[in-house]
């Protein structure tokens, strides 16, 4: 009997607790936007700076009164959904999404995600922006996917050739995570590697993400002495480990990576022997960023406590939303006018300096616009912050 | 009488140490045979070997002239020579009546996918189990604890319940692991009795090893004496009784006295 | 050769002390911790606080890990533990309460520490060159060489001390202690918290060098599994053994094996199961430990 | 007593082929139809990993067959263009197979061995689905066709999900369906001589081969249905996903598998179901409470221990009962 009144209260506490929390608090119309992705567990970090500064954006958003679209204020309310980096729960999350009537989601993270939610998404008409680089959920006759953030495929040979020409740079190595995405992006590499006439003398290296020591990993790459260490997809965990112990068993050469980093961590992690290290980041350094960048960051520090360098890239996906379906307010319910509105869309980009423009690419590499554009932005790491080696565009 | 059980030059080691060595001994049919010996004569390893629970270094068991030792234990318990346990060695979280059931397997004449069907065979295979179960059940006097859990049990039913599993295979030759350790008197009575109509009413050939040497004396047709792992002496009791070399080892160790 | 054998040890070393605590806890308790890899983690959290954050000397940091996770875990086996293994009727059940206290401690450190990777600051600098054989930095020499240092104090501790004796016997026999009249409350809780002191102080020790991020704490928690099912479970020699004999085969393997990438994984745990298979207990244990 | 039974039984068909669609449809929460679906597969997985624990083994390993039985059934759609309700039963026994060849060495571990054992395999599972060529390596098999007609002599049994209004309540009743026939075999099992056994082996191995029980066979048999279990589900997952990786079943699946088991209760066949219920909808319901999810989630879960250590059933058991 006592158990089950501690059970019956425990329970009621649980659903008091659920529905206070649920409150909602607008007297504009609310237009929700849909995150799921992974905030928990091992690779919460992604999802988390991706959900917060869709957050961060939405409240900033708010407080100005609204989101202006065909005449009508709009509050802005982020559905976040927590998949735990699993397939199946990201389905669930899509369902929930639906459900809501929520038309456009950013996420899911990882590969794996962004393919099994493909059904659900065009099934229900959302569209969503995944952080995966599978070219499958960016070609016909999938259609309802747009990558959000510069893939690796095309940022990887902008670099790469880039220190062909600047650096002298011919023998490269590659060194990934044995998981999905780490591998695929190791593949993509050494394919735009090879095809610029480097010459690739190490491929086949792979580490588990756990791994706590990386000095038996890298010692036979090192050992091919290459001139640039390729760190494919490696997470902002794993890479400054990597370029300690690759700094520690004496390699010079260059180590880069096309993932988004942070610099505290790159700090934090390996200090000065950071320094040199090559990545693509957003529109966050000193020369690129404008003011709209700086109190997004100011902003986003307030409210969390701590910046992360990787949501310079990740704010972008929002704003892509928002701003296409200003373009065309009847792509608020119905995903084939934003899909008409991407074609000739195009808006100023608040977050560089300059007259750097929002606009739908990826023609080259899926045969339609299913890309956001976001300046690609290499950054090379120099004594705690992050420093621009040069930009780039992506058709 | 052809022996039923014959033990043929068993040697067991166990890294340098020798537990058994070259013991042989026959077991005729219909017979009660005790195997006794002081702490540490190596009669648990020599129970364990004739129902193949260990494998034999060298030497082997016959049962009806075929070769049981170093086969798998339940194709031995298949072929008739079931043991019993020392212990709580019983199914804990079943009633002693699921126990006994249970312990029917060998005479299933429906496959496993027959009962999992529930085919007409399988059906009948129940109900005779059931009423075997009860019957075995009268047997040894169990009927007050019938439904009873099996963890519930004091230590002196425990020990019937072992024999119930043993019986409920339908056994030629049972092997009785001392079956009258830690019983007062009247209960060792008892089982001696017990074990003497599982003989007579059952024609169960009893093969058992003992300590407890009134018992093994009042039960046995036979005694087979070791110590330090070798025989040192076989008869009928009142052989062994007068065995020199049984009284010297007896007398030798710090164990109880014979019992004469 | 002897870079291969340098690496073998070094993980070896920190490998060891982290199943040192497990097998601890499953020898007094039956209980496998699922919860291991996370308080791992919370100990190099404690300590990135202690340095990062307060400025306070590594040393202070590393007492302030192993005194917080003792702590932990001593509060975990006598409110959590010992009420379930009282009451549950299958001892399998504790491992539902570890998953839970698992996923309790991720959820913990994701609200108090962050989502991010963290470090502190190298201790020493500077990298031991023996003519390229050998190439080890200095404060990777140094941590081994403490962990090193901290497997032997607790194997005196647990051969000369009273409660170390305690414990043996607990583990040995917890009947056969309780008649002896060792408290097995007590102990249990000792034990327990000594434990999860071991894995606190790793992972203050690591932080040094690998950092920590909230993902460590699974991952870790199977590493010193196959550790302690290489040796033995619930044997310390055992976990000894086996912690030096996975950092082994990760480092030959990494090194063997690089050319065909993604196998060295498979290759070690497809010898486990082998291992395994052929050998039950493990090199040291008791049969089914 | 067996009225009672079959009344349960009826209600339990009706609840679900019925009652539940119907709520769905009144209340227009159609999202509920993959939470359930999910559920459902997912208890189908569990239900194997209670077989195991009914022989007395802990099994980690589940997530290793769902993944195998998922990339039996895609291979086999994508690349042999064999229809999906024929590679359904191949996964399983695929995942039988391949179970009595791994079972054969490792059932002869007990205890926290054969469960940390299991883990690895897990892990195994993915390593070398990343290895093979077959599999497609990293990239996964993508596009999977939805599950087409199936049809005998004409008569066509299931229609084509592609053409269907609503391809989500053809998965939850497929699923269902499955879960159903599932744990009617599973309670078959464990009420018959094949259960008893199981049981028997569960508490004294010994004892078991004592009265003639051949212990390796049944221990390899049981292992082997336990994981055909898990490759339907996973099969049937990635139907639904269209989509598989390396990463779809992982150590975390293996783990929830065996927490749904403790959960429901190790003494209770529909624990399993129970178990999954309640893990899977607690976490989708948890998800208002944002950044505090995961936390009430697991205080819950370990309050649940401690006040029914013995799983949620227990609740409803009455003194001296077992099932």
């Amino acid at each position: 009997m006592n158990r089950r009144s501690l059970l019956k209260s425990t329970a009621l506490a649980a659903v008091a607790s659920l529905s206070f929390l649920g409150m909602a608090h607008a007297e504009n119309p609310v237009l929700k936007i849909g995150f799921v992705g992974v905030t928990s567990g091992p690779a919460a970090a992604w999802g988390i700076s991706n959900q917060r500064s869709m957050e961060t954006r939405a409240a900033w958003l708010n407080e100005l009164g609204g989101y202006e679209i065909d005449g009508t204020m709009y509050d802005i309310e982020i559905v976040a959904f927590d998949d735990q980096k699993d397939p199946k729960r990201a389905i669930a999350g899509m369902e929930k999404m639906a459900q809501d009537g929520i038309h456009y989601v950013v996420g899911p993270n990882v590969d794996d995600g962004a393919a099994a939610v493909r059904p659900v998404a065009e099934q229900n008409g959302i569209m969503y922006f995944p952080y995966a680089f599978p070219k499958e959920l960016y070609t016909a006759p999938a259609s309802n996917a747009v990558l959000g953030m510069v893939a690796n495929y095309q940022s990887g040979p902008a670099i790469y050739k880039y220190l062909m020409e600047n650096n002298g740079v011919k023998k490269v190595a590659f060194v990934a995570a044995n998981e999905s995405d780490p591998l695929s992006q190791r593949d993509g590499g050494v394919e735009a590697a090879k095809a610029l006439g480097m010459e690739v003398v190490s491929d086949s290296v792979t580490y588990q993400v756990d791994t706590t020591d990386f000095t038996p990993v890298l010692l036979p790459v090192i050992q091919t002495q290459p001139d640039l260490l390729v760190l494919s997809g490696v997470s902002p965990a794993n890479a400054p480990q990597l370029i300690r112990s690759a700094r520690e068993l004496g390699y010079e050469g260059l180590i880069s990576t096309e993932t988004a980093q942070d610099a505290t961590v790159l700090q934090e992690g390996a200090g000065e022997l950071a320094n040199g290290f090559i990545s693509v980041g957003g529109a966050s350094t000193p020369e690129l960023a404008s003011d709209a960048m700086r109190e997004f960051v100011d902003r986003y520090t307030k409210m969390f406590g701590e910046y992360n360098d990787e949501s310079n890239t990740k704010v972008y996906a929002l704003e892509y939303i928002l701003e296409t379906i200003k373009a065309n307010p009847a792509a608020m319910t119905d995903v084939e006018e934003f899909k008409k509105a991407m074609d000739t869309f195009e808006a100023p980009n608040p977050y560089m300096v300059g007259d750097a423009k929002l606009s739908y690419v990826g023609s080259t590499s899926f045969g339609q616009k299913r890309q956001v554009s976001v300046p690609l932005v290499v950054n090379v790491f120099k004594d705690g912050a992050f420093e621009t080696l040069f930009v780039a565009q992506v058709d | 009488m052809t022996p039923i059980l014959q033990v043929r030059g068993v040697t067991k080691r166990f890294g340098g140490l020798t537990a058994n060595n070259d013991i042989s001994f026959d077991v005729a049919e219909g017979e009660i045979l005790s195997v006794i010996g002081p702490n540490g004569a190596g009669k648990s390893t020599l129970f364990k070997l004739i129902a193949s629970f260990l494998k034999t270094t060298s030497g082997e068991v016959l049962f009806r002239g075929n070769r049981i030792s170093n086969l798998a234990p339940h194709k031995v318990a298949q072929m008739g020579v079931v043991r019993t346990f020392q212990e709580t060695t019983i199914f804990r979280s079943m009633t002693v009546r699921e126990n006994i059931i249970v312990a029917h397997h060998l005479r299933s004449k429906a496959s496993l996918l027959g009962f999992f069907l529930g085919t007409a065979q399988a059906r009948a295979d129940e109900t005779e189990f059931g009423a075997s179960a009860d019957d075995i059940i009268e047997f040894l006097g169990m009927e007050a604890i019938r439904d009873e859990l099996a963890s519930n049990l004091p230590q002196g039913h425990l020990r019937a319940l072992g024999m119930a599993i043993g019986l409920a295979t339908n056994p030629t030759v049972l092997l009785l692991d001392e079956p009258f350790a830690g019983m007062n008197h009247d209960e060792t009575m008892r089982m001696v009795s017990l074990v003497r109509r599982l003989r007579d009413e059952r024609g169960v050939t009893v093969l058992l090893v003992e300590h407890d040497m009134p018992a093994v004396m009042k039960i046995s047709d036979r005694i087979v004496v070791i110590n330090f792992g070798e025989k040192i002496a076989e008869g009928t009791p009142a052989e062994i009784q007068s065995n020199e070399k049984v009284i010297e080892a007896y007398l030798g160790s710090e164990d109880a006295a014979i019992g004469m | 050769m002897e870079q291969i054998i340098a690496n073998g040890l070094y993980l070896g070393a920190q490998y060891a002390l982290i199943a040192l605590g497990l097998t601890l806890i499953f020898s007094l308790m039956n209980v496998l911790n699922f919860a291991h890899g996370q308080m791992y983690v919370l100990g190099g959290f404690v300590t990135y606080t202690v340095v990062s954050q307060f400025g306070l000397p590594f040393i202070v940091g590393l007492l302030a890990s192993a005194a917080i996770l003792a702590a932990v875990g001593a509060a975990i086996e006598k409110f959590l533990f010992a009420p379930v293994i009282k009451k549950s009727k299958r001892e399998e059940s504790t491992m539902l309460l570890a998953a839970g206290i698992a996923f309790f401690l991720d959820a913990v450190i994701l609200l108090v520490f962050g989502e991010k990777q963290r470090g502190v600051p190298k201790i020493l600098n500077g990298v031991l060159n023996w003519d390229f054989r050998i190439i080890m930095p200095y404060d990777r020499i140094l941590i081994g060489v403490l962990a090193i240092a901290m497997i032997a104090g607790f194997i005196l501790f647990m051969q000369y001390t009273k409660a170390g004796r305690a414990m043996r016997a607990l583990a040995q026999d917890r009947m056969a202690a309780e008649l002896m009249g060792v408290d097995v409350k007590r102990y249990s809780m000792i034990g327990f918290a000594l434990g999860a002191m071991l894995a606190g102080l790793v992972g203050g020790l690591l932080v040094t060098i690998t950092g920590i991020n909230l993902g460590m704490g699974g991952p870790t928690s199977i590493k010193a599994f196959m550790m302690i099912m290489i040796g033995g479970a619930g044997v310390i020699s055992g976990a000894i053994a086996g912690g030096f004999i996975l950092g082994m085969m990760e480092s030959i393997g990494l090194t063997l094996l690089a050319a065909y990438g993604d196998i060295t994984y498979l290759v070690i745990f497809a010898s486990l199961m082998i291992f395994l298979a052929i050998r039950p207990q493990g090199l040291m244990g008791k049969p089914w430990g | 007593m067996n009225t009672n039974r079959l009344i349960g039984v009826g209600a339990f068909l009706i609840a679900v082929f019925v009652i539940v669609p119907l709520l769905i449809a009144t209340s227009g929460r159609w999202d509920f139809y993959y939470t359930l679906t999910s559920v459902a597969l997912l208890a189908i997985a569990s239900a194997g990993v209670w077989l195991t624990f009914y022989i007395g083994r802990i099994n980690i390993g589940q997530g290793a067959y769902a993944l195998a039985g998922g990339y039996v059934s895609a291979i086999l759609v994508t690349k042999a263009g064999f229809n999906f309700w024929v590679t359904l039963p191949l996964a399983g026994l695929f995942c039988a197979g391949l179970a009595v060849l791994i079972g054969l060495p490792i059932l002869r571990l007990r205890g926290v061995y054969f469960a940390m054992v299991t883990l690895v395999l897990t892990e195994v599972g993915r390593l070398s689905a990343l290895a093979l060529p077959v599999t497609n390596g990293a990239k996964g098999i993508t596009s999977i066709p939805l599950p087409g007609e199936l049809s005998i002599f004409g008569l066509t049994l299931i229609p084509d999900f592609a053409t269907l209004q609503n391809p989500k309540l053809a998965f939850y009743l497929a699923a269902v369906f499955l879960m159903v026939a599932c744990y009617a075999a599973l309670y078959r099992i464990v009420n018959s001589r094949l259960g008893h056994l199981c049981r028997s082996l569960q508490q004294n191995e010994e004892l078991s081969a004592s009265i003639g029980v051949n212990t390796a066979y049944l221990r390899v048999l049981t292992y082997s249905i336990s994981s055909f279990f898990g490759g339907i589900a996973g099969a049937m997952f990635v139907a639904i996903s269209q989509s598989i990786y390396p990463s779809s079943f992982q150590v975390a699946d293996s783990v929830n598998f065996m927490l749904n088991c403790f959960l429901g209760g190790l003494g209770y066949v529909f624990g399993p179901m129970l178990g999954t219920l309640m893990l899977y909808f607690g976490w989708d319901l948890l998800f208002t409470t944002g950044r505090y999810q995961l936390l009430i989630y697991s205080s819950l879960l370990i309050i649940l221990m401690l006040v029914l250590p013995n799983g949620v059933l227990s609740l409803f058991e009455r003194k001296g009962g077992r099932k």
